[in-house]
């Protein structure tokens, strides 16, 4: 690493000490005058290949230990929960779709979701209630919070595996329901 | 296949789609390009057999068969320019939704698999913490601080009341006075009628609101009864009858 | 900083993730075989001078923000505040008055003052003991500082208004009198 400037070492010191990811605004806060995104950079290339890791979370960034020295440091106990099949395909979903609707997410799997699966997610932190769809009914619609991005080590949304090939494969236009549940749940009267 | 195995199959499904995935998954091609008739027709089969073993299948999973045999017939029938939609194309979004939820499936997986926080890396163990200490800079003006002065010299400065002299009907006379007029009224007569004639305005208030309260006292003893059609209506007063 | 060895990498992952000091003991139960004592000089040495540093306490190691950066991490925030009602008329008593009790204030303003009270008016910089009153118990006095005159844009107590300048500014009304006035001076109607 190069010797660091005054500014650069109070950056430093502010990301390393904060609990949880530091936007600009608030190392700005905490450092005063100065790039403080330059800053960022400068401490990002510092730390390339070193055993923690400066990066980005959406719009916060954070430092974190190296993905590959996971084996050393994995805990005894296991902190991270288990998600089951409905609920990893319901957040993938909601993910690489968001906003979607219940209702959307539901045609997709081809399945009601059952009560907890939402809850289980919301709980986690990382979906969370983003609005309503303007038709009728007006039901809630569902999107990613800044934890997941946190939680799965994304810089945004668009760095989740595939998404520019399930877009560029039509896999990732909006749900026509009114055509899915026709197909699904309401096969035809005259058939 | 034995019924067993069957069993043990359905209860892993989760819904139609998933099991028309998984069949679509055995015949080993990519999904693009999969026989959707080889697809409908072992779905058919498959819940044909459990319905033969009697189990017992979702309602979800019987309206698909119902919908896929309907999409069989209509693939295999001359096409019939009239009826909507096209099977070809209702063949097609079968297909494309067997896709999406395969993407979705593999999505999650892949998902699942990244370096997670707090399993795969750690963020710092012992963080020193960012705090913000709140001052508050207060803030107001000379008007406020007049104004204030002004209130507490006003609440606590002493205040001489005087009470002026004005001549006043108290309750007694009016009870006294109504008690004896009402011998001689027969029909409804205004309260206002009740009043002394040559009273000054502040004395007529007085004794309207004395007469008013003489009323009621008369009319609980049952010597006089009141008549008012409506809130601020003009109230009456009779003996009664 | 030399480019760091994934024996290196592993000791300073381990050091960051920890949620207490280290021995060398528990960092070696986590890399596994290598030079543990080697390697965290030689992180000291990397660390030396950037906004976080490798200490020791005892026989055990810990990363910490730099000492000279400790101040960044408490940062101040200024928030305007209106000061209550309270407030304001203690602080006009204490003005027209000084120096005055804490017992004179309250008989003047016929309300015990709260002890926060004076200590927000102290805060403010707006007011100050002045020395006690010789009289039983010897009480502080208080008076208003210059700060006060300054805040308040007087060149000197004795601009502040007088008892008639206020009366003639219908200050000294009170809100219960004016308002019996109000209902005095109404034509009656009825009548």
């Amino acid at each position: 690493m190069t010797p660091p400037s005054d500014f650069l070492r109070a950056v430093e010191a502010v990301l390393f000490a904060s609990d949880e990811p530091v936007s600009i605004d608030t190392i700005r806060a905490h450092v005063g005058q100065g790039d403080v995104r330059e800053a960022l950079e400068q401490l990002a290339q510092d730390y390339a290949g070193r055993g923690i890791e400066l990066v980005r979370r959406g719009d916060r960034w954070l430092f974190q230990t190296a993905g590959d020295l996971a084996h050393l440091l994995r805990r005894q106990r296991e902190e991270v929960r288990r998600l089951s099949r409905a609920a990893t395909e319901t957040l993938a979903i909601i993910a690489y779709h968001e906003p979607v609707t219940r209702a959307e997410i539901e045609a997709i799997r081809g399945v009601q979701i059952s009560r907890g699966t939402l809850d289980v997610l919301m709980d986690a932190g990382w979906i969370r209630p983003t609005g309503r769809r303007e038709v009728p009914g007006r039901p809630l619609t569902f999107g990613t919070t800044p934890a997941f991005l946190v939680h799965f080590g994304l810089e945004s949304r668009r760095d989740l595996p595939g998404i520019e090939d399930l877009r560029a494969a039509g896999l990732l236009e909006p749900v026509d329901l009114a055509i899915e549940q026709l197909a699904v749940e309401k096969p035809d009267d005259d058939a | 296949m034995s019924g067993e195995q069957l069993t043990l199959d359905l209860d892993g499904w989760e819904g139609p789609l998933d099991l028309l995935l998984s069949l679509a998954r055995a015949q080993k091609v990519d999904l693009r390009e999969i026989s959707i008739l080889a697809l409908v027709e072992q779905y058919l089969v498959y819940v044909e057999r459990a319905r033969t073993l009697q189990l017992e299948l979702a309602a979800d999973y019987l309206v698909m068969a119902a919908w896929l045999a309907y999409l069989k017939s209509a693939l295999l029938l001359p096409r019939d320019p009239e009826v909507e939609p096209d099977p070809e194309e209702l063949a097609l979004r079968l297909q494309l939704r067997l896709e999406r939820l395969a993407a979705m499936r593999e999505a999650g997986a892949r998902l699942m698999a990244r370096d997670r926080l707090g399993r795969d890396v750690f963020t710092r163990g012992a963080p020193e913490g960012l705090h913000t200490a709140r001052t508050a800079r207060w803030s107001a003006g000379i008007f406020d601080l007049m104004s204030a002065y002004g209130q507490v010299s006003a609440r606590t400065r002493p205040v001489m009341h005087v009470v002026h002299d004005r001549e006043v009907m108290t309750l007694d006379a009016a009870i006294a006075r109504i008690a004896a007029l009402i011998g001689t009224a027969i029909d409804w007569t205004a309260i206002e009628r009740f009043l002394p004639d040559h009273a000054g305005p502040a004395l007529r208030r007085s004794a309207l609101a004395s007469s008013f309260l003489a009323a009621l006292e008369l009319a609980r003893q049952g010597r006089v009864e009141l008549n008012q059609r409506a809130p601020f209506e003009p109230l009456y007063l009779r003996a009664p009858v």
